[in-house]
């Protein structure tokens, strides 16, 4: 058997990954998963794994299980509202299944 | 002048330009990160190592004016550059302020350079003064991000907000760069590093610091692109702020040589600094602290041209000066 | 509130990440996320992070978030067709809600 | 025309990455995608990138697309009783669309 | 007794200080993963190169009786750890068991730190001596697994179930770390690798080594939280644990010092060796073959007290304890 | 015939057995992809910048037969590989193409363990010979991807359809291993990069290339299993191309050396080029532009059996052949 839960997925510049995790907690999210990522989007190209001088001006995935679909819109908002004026960044959310035996 | 035709072929300037050829040509050659991470510790160790050995034998009260010239250097290009680019049009404060910010904090790369540009001229300076470094980096920091956040704070709340200035210090000391340059001088200080000094990190600096050279020009170039999206006027700033920051340290430092003897080549160094503008730590802090300033703005201004400029132009323009002034 | 919108996943060789990258602009998409991916398919084992002398041959992980589910599958199909005969590759959709200050 | 599929998400530690990957095999899947990932859990932050002096420690997420929701089900109920006692990590089922092209 | 404390500015320890200070203040420095796999690489090839270049010439008799008292003391230390864990309240059996393991096991960067220790105090030991590390560290994990094995099957099936030893011991020498060992003695031993010894692995041995201990030190800080979530007798076993090991083992080599004349260098490392615990290939093995036992507890007590105490305070001993038994 | 044994114990040789051994073992030992493209840079530099440092003082004139004969070697391979390929049973003809196409460029890291051997074996040569890379390798994979592309028009739209060569040219010059090679050649020529050549990137090419050797016997072994999935007769191919191309090319670099005093060394490289096959990125550029062809057939060949036959057996094989023809 499963249950439904949602999923938010935030796309943003790693240097403010921390930030974004912070957020994320204040939620009550039982955890999240961080990927590095390259990507393109309104603000331009942004690349990984090159050595980039600049650095912690590539992306960041980050995705976030959570029991309800309200939660992971509540995140998704605040994110988008607090980062997204000055980082680029992008956030959308899916349906999940998850298994009887975790908690979210 | 012979020595300025000279340095056009050093390596430092070579493997820049020839970075900036591989990108234009858009060859697929990538320098890993993690090497690239790797050669910006070990510089900034290789920097901070020697300095604390110096400073171990040194005459702490022949430090105390240079260092003193590199804060005031330091917060003044900051300030001198934020009412430049005010009155350029098409500039908005933010960026002015974080672009200035840049210009007045050091690269470390571009010091390396010098450094082995000098040893390669015979030019001596006193071995603590790359460890003047952080004199003048973390107060040209702090002033940029002390002035945007006063600047933003008029802009919502009117004028009475207040910025806390040590979490901004701190932060700045915990950046990967000042990490590494602090912790190689606590170790040349306090410990006895001379073997592994003489044996790695001294030896690898000149080679390291070509492949960090090669990725500065690669990244000079790419980011070309990002500086013709903003206003013009930062192009003409970056161009010119380098020399014109490197010609006021090099007044001062002549004060300096003037008064306590202090090194012709530590002038250059001190001119150097001052011309360099951040191109590790600095971006990073600066987007951290000033998020609302437009990065393609400022990193592209640093990185594409301020940094080119610095070291094609400026390391050699501070070399002749000293030829002309003390007579090398 | 949230609104639908559609996103096409593709996962296939580094080596073509550009030449798909471009198909995928070519439908207008806003943007694209790309991520280093190591994976087994039926055309074998294709790894990630180990040197890999024979360079380019790791996955790619491209994920495109597109307003419409029709887009989403067009570039999906023109992908298949145009790369799958010859590279190793899948490519699936998923559904995803954005917010509605999103516009992709 | 699109076909309804199953995928199952796994994320955990990279030590058992052969482990998960036997199991996914057992229950026929034609294949699997292999993310580095980093993360916070019940268990703790995972780092990922950053030296880890004590290798295999970091995250992975692994993905697999099956044709049928029972499949994706039976794989994510297997890996969790299997491992999830005595290793940190989740899993869900996802949604999504395929191409008739492919099979799975 | 001088020696003691000049030991404790040496650069291994140093960096190793450094480090933990680094993680401390909370430094945004961070060394890239493929850096630290590429130090450990080349310090088990410097290790193993130089131990097979050596072996070669060595007399086979003289190895027999170090080598067998590194194999009775690697399993003696899991023993005896088993039983004084079991003993401390608080500590489940399985995560004695591994801790146990973890410390009868051998750390490649302590037995490096030590090396050079020596060198720069110029004490000589046999070449072939770090060697000895498989000799220690391969029975230590077998005999850790096992015992866990025996113990978690009679909790479940009642007291009829096997273990299978040679997966264990092929899985161990799969790892990389001993793969890198026995890769570089084989090659000293059945080729002629002198030359890329000499300019390669052996000049970097001592820097690469500066840069291990910097992130060993980060490690050890950042590991310590875990720590505090378990039993608080773990971290008293891994500050105690070292040094008993180490004199244990110093003993026996003393006995091996008598008999056939093993070098007070010799009897130093093979001290070292059972001091130390595990960092890079015993936590992963542990893991796997005894994935009920809890990380946080012994990859704590290892990486962020053992080792740390190993180091500093366990090779400084050794030496001053040498010092006064063999009047070095 | 002596030194013909005594190469097998070479670093080399020996490292790249090692690669196999330990993959054959299934060891968990992983070199990180960031350390494995630093080595493949610092390799083509230190080729590259000696190359253009030695051309700076050579008379053009000696070059251009040598060249020429690079060139000449290079598409003659890929077109008798075509012809030979396509009689054999149950090979495709794309496959054919890309891998004769493998097998006429140029293996950097053959050349460099082969540049190593003469060093020990004290055999000189004109130090711009390895900058005779691009001239063999470019054509060889122009002519492949000509072939190809023309083969698989004429299937598709018949006889009418024509290739642009131009991008091809570009985009191989663009690949990172003839990117590194070129810049360092212009480096070499138009700068001073002597001491950063000398501390640098001379002394570390040694390590550097133990380190690439090893992973290169990692690989081919890990291939091995693609090549088992193909026709059979590649591995037949890989095994028996690289010894006939070498002798084809010691063959016209002995008329080289008989018109025009080609060193002997010369004469050695000059086949070892021509017996190695593309490893670095001849690959990518084939699976782009070929990609019809099956990169298991290709890869296959070149990695698991061309590469260690053309060390191995190849360069010791010109060596004995060189002392024999020349006395040496
Ligand atoms: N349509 C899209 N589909 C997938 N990823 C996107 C899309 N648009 C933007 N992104 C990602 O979000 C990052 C920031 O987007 P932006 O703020 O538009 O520059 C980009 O670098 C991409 O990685
Ligand atoms: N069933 C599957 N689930 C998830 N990923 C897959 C699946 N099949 C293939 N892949 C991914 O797609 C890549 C190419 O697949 P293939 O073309 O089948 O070799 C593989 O390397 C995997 O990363
Ligand atoms: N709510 C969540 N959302 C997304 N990822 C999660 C969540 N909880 C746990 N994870 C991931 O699963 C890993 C193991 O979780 P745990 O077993 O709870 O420590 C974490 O390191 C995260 O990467
Ligand atoms: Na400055
Ligand atoms: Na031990
Ligand atoms: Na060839």
């Amino acid at each position: 058997m499963t249950f439904k839960a949602a999923k938010v997925v935030i796309i943003t510049e790693k240097v403010i990954l921390e930030q974004v995790a912070q957020v994320i907690e204040t939620f009550g999210a039982t955890g999240y998963t961080v990927f590095a990522a390259a990507g393109k989007g309104s603000r331009g190209v942004r690349s990984a794994g090159r050595a980039a001088v600049v650095d912690g001006f590539s992306n960041v995935q980050i995705e976030v299980i959570t029991a309800t679909h309200e939660t992971a819109e509540k995140i998704a908002v605040e994110v988008a509202e607090q980062f997204f004026n000055n980082y680029s960044g992008i956030t959308y959310l899916e349906d999940v299944e998850i298994l009887r035996s975790h908690k979210f | 002048m012979s020595r300025f035709l000279v340095q056009f072929q050093s390596p430092a300037l070579a493997f820049l330009v020839g970075g900036m050829l591989l990108a234009a040509f858009r060859s697929k050659l990538e320098i890993p990160d993690a090497i690239y991470q790797f050669c910006v510790f070990m510089l900034l160790m290789r920097i901070g190592l020697e300095g604390g050995l110096e400073i171990r034998d040194a005459e702490l009260a022949d430090m105390i004016l240079p260092a003193f010239i590199a804060l005031i250097v330091g917060c003044g290009i900051v300030l001198i550059g934020c009412v430049v680019l005010a009155y350029l049009p098409g500039v908005k404060t933010e960026d002015a302020i974080a672009t200035a910010g840049l210009f007045g904090a050091v690269s470390a790369s571009t010091l390396a350079a010098a450094m082995l540009m000098l040893e390669e001229q015979a030019i001596t300076y006193e071995a603590w003064v790359p460890a003047l470094y952080p004199f003048m980096d973390i107060p040209a920091l702090i002033v940029a991000i002390v002035l945007a956040n006063v600047y933003l704070a008029k802009k919502k709340h009117g004028p009475t907000a207040k910025t806390k200035i040590w979490p901004i210090v701190t932060n700045s000391l915990r950046g990967s760069a000042l990490s590494a340059l602090l912790l190689g001088l606590a170790l040349g200080l306090f410990t006895n590093p001379e073997v592994v000094f003489e044996s790695f990190y001294d030896p690898l600096f000149r080679g390291l610091l070509s492949v960090l050279m090669l990725i500065m020009g690669m990244e000079a170039y790419a980011r070309l692109n990002e500086l013709r999206k903003v206003a013009h006027w930062y192009a003409v700033y970056a161009a010119v702020a380098p020399l014109v920051h490197g010609l006021i340290a090099f007044g001062l430092g002549y004060i300096a040589h003037v008064f306590t003897g202090f090194s012709p080549g530590g002038v250059i160094l001190l001119a150097v600094m001052a011309g360099s503008s951040s191109d590790i730590s600095g971006p990073p802090t600066l987007r951290a602290a000033i998020p609302s300033a437009n990065p393609a703005a400022y990193i592209g201004s640093s990185t594409s041209v301020g940094t080119p400029i610095a070291i094609a132009v400026g390391i050699p323009l501070y070399v002749a000066l000293a030829e002309a002034v003390f007579g090398l």
